[in-house]
């Protein structure tokens, strides 16, 4: 185990963002409902977030803050990303009666 | 790497699992809001106070409650008919696993140039909103813009078009 | 205070020139504003015009006292604020506003009479539905006037004027939903236009010798002796200096905007507009710009005659004499139409013509106090007139023709008295109305004309004629017995009151003109006034004054004769026709103007678009139709090489990529999923080879 | 200021009692000891509070509607709130059928623990504070916030209608609110400098002559407050904005299917959030524990804090018994419409007060403009008031 080098914390929170990020990917390529996939898009972005704040807080320059400020802009960037998409959600859903991603397939080419 | 780290790491695991996997789209979101809190803690973990307290105020107090909200709206708490995973829900496994795959792979190939523990950064949130109105303002402000444009966008999008008058 | 006393001119902008810009802009601010507004909106666009109207007024009221004040101290005022407009190369293009006895007097009575107009106008046009737009036109107007009166370039006075022509060709063609009304708006906007470009020509020699447009500027300005001196040097042939040439260039402009000789004939048509607006635009204020503006450039014309100690010159330059020729025939010419008109507004619009001439005749004879005198008495009591006729007017039920009414004096009683004050002034009835004072002094100013005594009689001609025709018209609307067919009635008091006002001022303005205290005079060329009756003593002055009284009641008493109380039916003859067909027939047919110009003008006009047209269609036409010709040819050749070569290719190829894209678009499945997977996949080898490559 | 060592000690007689007590403990243990004994006291103290308070409220809605109020058990009633927990305590917990267990179990629990939570950074008497955070303020609204969720979750897992009406009223009113409350909030630490709440208390406990310098005396304060005490009102769902249980229409609201302890634990997060949510204002607005007047300052802090925090609860009491009940509608309208713009231009006022200096001029200039606003927002908002037909336009 420690030759896999998880002596350093920061590969410790790598490799949980890698798999929060994995289960969300999963999570929007799996399920059927618009909602989930918007759920594991918003892992994803968590995941990121992690990947942010443990880049800032292992990295050389902790006190510019660059990787916080990302982490914190981001935050705000999926809260609207959350508004807007859920917001389709419901707009979708009241055009076509249901949310599930299969069913809705009108624009195709 | 000590034993708190490795509870968050599984509350937060845990939750994002629960999240993908329940059936019942009400309890996907809950299972979501303990992932978010997992992640919030493991920020504080990082000693991001800021972050974390942030991740709670946006994630748990805005983002799950518009997430049920949309559940409740949409009828999502009915469970479906035909299963919840889509008919090639493998293909989307596979792909998801080959994310990590390459993901857990470049974090243990670099590993080696990856720096050891340092110390707490002195930071606090005097310096954070130094930086936000200072040296990112320009950030700042157009985040400021994006959520205004974003919440207009998301009540036109999701509002009722109004009865046509003849 | 000794006449000749040395003025020293007061240069340093005072407060009140400072702000004498808000003087023309309040009604342009207003006009913008009234624009914005709905129609309904009648009472704001109304209280609009009027409140900004009465903002200038009061604004120009601080300024002429301002200018009194300082006339009164015993200095030149004549302030002004100059600025750059833009520049290019070297030169630069000024602009700026004055402030001078001349502007003072104008500001005021353009306000005072246009703010009586305005208020009249709300009674006159209260049933139309266009009337917001109608006061947007008219602060626009307003506004334009005072800028053509306070501006101190002579660029931006054209800016100003060619507003005004604008203003004037909307008014004209207020009801534009009128063929005749439409005909006179553009007839009058290309009638003036014919005297602008030689405004404009003029502009711009002026600018190319003297390299400024400002008329005043620290003894650089183009009306400073500078640069008249300048332009005294050069020669424009025919006996002219430049300085001649340029203002009689000038002087072609006011002939179009004032309606003298030859560019008259669109202000008798022009009053197809409402009656508030003949009133405001064609008598009061508008057709005085053109003397308003002699007066402005009168240095131009009179440069190089020494000036006397009266103001008066010594002697006289081409271009005056050419103003005063062009002006005295105007009077009669005028004059004479006006006998056998029967349209009470046409009527009062050669009366019009003819009194712009006077005007016109008494800047070149006797200098710019003359003339302005006449102006401003002529405007108020002009004003009075059209107000009056439209009083009439409205009180008839639309009825212009003066042959069928009659007897209003007990009708519309107000209106009688108002207008018969205005009529009088107008004839020049001695003593008591203003328009005697300040027509005699043009009669004395054509008395002592050294070049010739022609004018002198055409004017007092013109003067019999003006008591004849007015005599005649006031005896077929007034006298007799009502000839219409409904029942007239007295205007409402927002109409009468301006005309009582008005009518005030028609008699009381001659007191500051009398030859024994000609404070008027005094005031616009900057002398001392004293109350002395030795005025009148002068040599031949009261003989003068005795003559013209003579004239005018020979005029009036050959009106009553003719026409008294007899009322003649609508189609009967006239009683000058009766006695006199030979005379009747082409001064009813206005001496033929319209029709020479019909024949001349306009019909080379229209001969020269025929032969362009001819030109269009067989010269040029047959160029494109052989150039058209030749490229189809080629077209053809094009389309053969296309159907059977490129076509068949691209068509094989067409196939070959649609059923390419059918395949492809199997993957297109609109399922966002199946893009979601693909995007990720592609990630993911992407990373894996970007990782792959980049090991150590 | 001088005052005599009594004083002194009587003011920090939980900081000796707790040094004491931790002292018998090795060195090592010292630190996390002394958390454990600060969270068991607010543990025990909060509760008992809430029991005092519920019988005061009870009492007091008797007086306020001519009667008398609880007066059976013990002198003047006094003991009803132990009578009340031991039924709460033996009453069968009853699920029903189709309900969630597990989210109708988690519901109030996750809801009274993030309650609790929130009163960790709260400064209940000088160097009074479980942990000093930079970031106090948002750690206490983040805990708020977490509440929703809760409420969401028992009004959504009791399977009942009047419980999801409920339960989605009270998510979206507190939503709502909360914004107002976080920017009514927002122009305390905009002065301060801080989002340390010891910090801001600091910031309020000097004193010009013998008056105060606590942040309601100033305009901009004293409008953030009164924004800030409604948006508190409806943030813990109190009359006249408790329509999420009115029982008129909703039964009980989130809280319908739930009984015995259960419904104790929502019962006690509730008066909990108020408290807390009191003792937030206090510390904003009302200077903490600061005396209200110089020469009060012997009395004890931690005195001042909680007579200041049961202050509020009386206000709360009295509303209650005083205003009548909103409409859904209305309610709304009034968060988005009047309360968040007011709050927004009361940031700008604060920001003018701030950039102006000291001088006399500074308090006109806010004043007048506050008041403007107020007058002509009132003004506006009154004029297009329709009393029609109620309309939803987003939900259906």
């Amino acid at each position: 185990m420690t030759s896999m080098g998880m002596t350093t914390p920061l590969a410790g929170y790598l490799l949980v963002a890698a798999l929060l990020f994995a289960i969300g990917l999963a999570g929007a390529l799996v399920r059927r409902n618009a909602i989930l996939v918007l759920i594991g898009i918003e892992l994803m972005l968590n995941a990121a977030n992690l990947n942010l704040i443990a880049f800032w807080r292992f990295g050389p320059h902790p006190e510019a803050l660059t990787g916080m400020m990302f982490a914190l802009f981001s935050i705000a960037v999926a809260a609207a990303e959350a508004a807007v998409g859920l917001g389709l959600v419901i707009a979708i859903h009241r055009q076509t009666n249901t949310t599930e991603l299969d069913k809705i397939d009108r624009m195709k080419g | 790497m000590n034993v708190v780290f490795y509870l968050l790491a599984a509350i937060t695991l845990a939750g994002g699992l629960a999240a993908v996997l329940l059936k019942h789209l009400v309890h996907c979101a809950l299972a979501t809001t303990v992932a978010f809190a997992g992640l919030a803690l493991l920020f504080l973990q990082l000693d991001a106070q800021f972050a974390g307290f942030a991740q709670i105020l946006v994630y748990i107090g805005a983002v799950a409650i518009l997430i049920v909200f949309t559940i409740l709206l949409t009828r999502g708490s009915e469970l479906p008919k035909g299963g919840v995973f889509s008919r090639t829900w493998f293909v989307g496994l596979v792909i998801a696993a080959g994310v990590f795959a390459v993901l857990a792979w470049a974090v243990l190939e670099s590993v080696r140039g990856i720096p050891q523990q340092t110390a707490v950064p002195a930071v606090t949130v005097h310096d954070i909103g130094n930086a936000l109105v200072g040296r990112y303002v320009l950030p700042l402000e157009i985040v400021g813009l994006l959520l205004t444009a974003a919440t207009i966008g998301a009540v036109i999008v999701a509002m009722h078009e109004k009865e046509r008058r003849q | 205070m000794q006449e000749s006393a040395a003025f020293t001119p007061q240069l340093a902008a005072s407060t009140i020139t400072g702000i004498l810009w808000l003087i023309p802009a309040a009604p342009m601010i207003a006009s913008g504003l009234i624009a914005l507004l709905k129609q309904p909106r009648r009472k704001l666009a109304a209280s609009l015009a009027i409140g900004s109207l009465s903002i200038s007024l009061l604004l120009s009221f601080v300024a002429f006292c301002h200018v009194v004040a300082g006339w009164a101290r015993g200095s030149v005022v004549r302030e002004f604020v100059n600025f750059t407009w833009f520049r290019y190369g070297s030169s630069t293009v000024d602009l700026g506003w004055v402030l001078d006895p001349l502007a003072a007097i104008m500001l005021v009575m353009v306000c005072f009479v246009g703010l009586l107009i305005f208020i009249y106008s709300v009674g006159y046009m209260a049933h139309d539905e266009n009337f917001t737009r109608f006061f947007c036109f008219m602060s626009l107007f307003a506004g334009a006037m005072l800028g053509v009166v306070v501006s101190n370039s002579l660029l931006l006075l054209f800016m100003c004027w060619e507003i005004v022509g604008l203003t004037s060709y909307l008014l004209i063609g207020f009801w534009y939903q009128k063929p005749s009304a439409a005909a006179a708006a553009k007839k009058a906007f290309v009638t003036t236009r014919v005297g602008d470009i030689f405004f404009l020509l003029g502009i711009v020699w002026l600018f190319s010798q003297t390299g400024t447009l400002l008329f005043y500027n620290h003894g650089v300005g183009s009306l400073e002796p500078l640069a008249l001196a300048v332009l005294l040097t050069q020669h424009a042939g025919l006996g002219l200096s430049a300085a001649g040439a340029i203002g009689l260039l000038i002087f072609a402009g006011a002939v179009g905007k004032s309606g003298q000789l030859p560019l008259h004939v669109w202000l008798p048509d022009a009053m197809e507009g409402p009656t508030p607006v003949s009133a405001l635009i064609h008598a009061a204020t508008m057709v005085a710009a053109g003397v308003f503006l002699v007066a402005r450039v009168y240095p131009l014309m009179a440069a190089g005659v020494p000036t006397l100690a009266n103001g008066g010159l010594n002697g006289t330059t081409t271009a005056l004499t050419v103003v005063t020729w062009v002006g005295a025939s105007t009077a009669v010419f005028a004059a004479l139409i006006a006998i056998a008109q029967n349209d009470i507004k046409r009527i009062l619009a050669y009366s019009t013509i003819s009194q712009l001439g006077y005007m016109m005749a008494g800047l070149g004879l006797g200098g710019v106090a003359v003339g302005i005198f006449h102006l401003i008495t002529h405007a108020f009591f002009k004003a009075l007139l059209f107000l009056g006729a439209g009083s009439v007017i409205h009180g008839c039920h639309e009825e212009q023709n003066i042959r069928r009414m009659g007897g209003l004096r007990s009708d519309m009683p107000l209106t009688f008295v108002t207008y018969a004050i205005g009529m009088l002034a107008l004839c020049g009835f001695p003593i008591f109305f203003s328009g005697f004072w300040s027509k005699d002094g043009i009669l004395e100013a054509a008395q002592h004309w050294d070049i010739s005594k022609g004018p002198f009689y055409l004017l007092v001609f013109g003067a019999l004629l003006t008591a004849f025709y007015m005599t005649r018209q006031v005896c077929y609307v007034f006298f007799g017995h009502w000839r219409g067919h409904e029942t007239a009635h007295e205007s409402p008091r927002v109409m009468t009151v301006p005309l009582a006002i008005l009518a005030f001022f028609a008699i009381a303005l001659g007191v500051i003109g009398t030859p024994a205290w000609p404070w008027f005079h005094a005031f616009l060329e900057n002398r001392a006034v004293k109350f002395d009756l030795h005025g009148f003593a002068e040599p031949g002055l009261l003989a003068l004054m005795l003559t013209s009284s003579l004239i005018v009641f020979l005029g009036l008493g050959l009106g009553w004769w003719l026409y008294d109380n007899k009322s003649p039916e609508p189609e009967a003859p006239d009683a000058l026709e009766k006695s006199a067909p030979l005379l009747w027939a082409p001064l009813r047919d206005r001496l033929y103007v319209d029709e020479i110009y019909g024949v001349t003008v306009i019909a080379f006009y229209a001969w020269w678009a025929r032969v362009a047209d001819w030109f269009d269609r067989r010269i040029w036409g047959g160029i494109v139709a052989a150039i058209t010709w030749l490229f189809g040819l080629w077209a053809q050749f094009n389309r053969f090489l296309d159907v059977h070569w490129v076509d068949g290719g691209f068509d094989k190829t067409c196939e070959e990529l649609s059923s390419g894209g059918g395949l492809l678009s199997r993957v297109e499945g609109g399922r966002v999923q199946n893009y979601l997977r693909i995007l990720a996949a592609a990630v993911v080898a992407l990373a894996a080879i970007l990782l792959w490559s980049s090991r150590p | 200021m001088a005052t005599s060592p009594f004083f002194t000690d009587l003011d920090q007689i939980f900081i000796i009692l707790r040094d004491w007590l931790v002292g018998f403990l090795p060195a090592s243990w010292r630190p996390a000891a002394c958390v454990v004994l600060e969270v068991i006291i607010i543990i025990c103290v909060f509760p008992g509070l809430f029991a005092l308070t519920t019988v005061f409220e009870r009492k007091g809605l008797g007086r306020m509607q001519n009667r008398l109020g609880p007066n059976r058990v013990g002198p003047y009633g006094l003991f009803q709130p132990i009578a009340d927990g031991i039924k709460a305590l033996i009453k069968e917990d009853i699920v029903p059928f189709s309900a969630n267990a597990v989210v109708h179990f988690l519901a109030p629990l996750s809801l009274v623990v993030a309650v609790f939570m929130e009163f960790a950074v709260l400064p209940m008497g000088r160097n009074m504070v479980l942990v000093d955070l930079d970031a106090g303020l948002l750690f206490f609204f983040s805990m708020s916030v977490s509440t929703e969720l809760s409420v969401f979750m028992a009004g959504w897992s009791s399977r009942n209608k009047y419980s999801l009406l409920g339960a989605m009223r009270a998510v979206a009113q507190m939503i709502s609110y909360e914004v107002v409350l976080l920017l009514s909030s927002v122009s305390v630490v905009m002065i301060a400098g801080s989002l340390s709440l010891s910090t801001i208390v600091a910031a309020q406990s000097s004193y010009s002559g013998i008056f105060p310098h606590w942040y309601i005396f100033t305009p901009w304060g004293l409008a953030g407050f009164v924004m800030y005490a409604i948006a508190a009102t409806a943030e813990t769902n109190r009359s006249p904005f408790d329509l999420p249980e009115g029982e008129s229409e909703l039964v009980a609201g989130y809280h319908t299917e739930y009984s015995g302890f259960k419904f104790a634990l929502f019962f006690l997060g509730e008066y909990l959030a108020m408290f807390s949510i009191s003792g937030l204002g206090t510390t904003l607005f009302l200077g903490g524990w600061s005396a209200p007047l110089s020469f009060l300052t012997f009395i004890p802090s931690w005195i001042w804090f909680f007579s200041k925090v049961m202050l509020s609860i009386f206000v709360f009491i009295w509303m209650r018994g005083t205003l009548p009940r909103l409409r859904q509608d209305q309610l709304m309208n009034f968060a988005w419409k009047f309360c968040l713009p007011y709050t927004l231009l009361n940031l700008i006022v604060t920001a003018f007060w701030h950039f102006m200096g000291e001088g006399w001029m500074r308090w006109v200039v806010c004043t007048a403009i506050l008041a403007a606003i107020y007058v002509f927002m009132g003004r506006v908002e009154m004029r297009s008031e329709h009393f029609g037909p109620r309309r939803y336009r987003y939900a259906e």
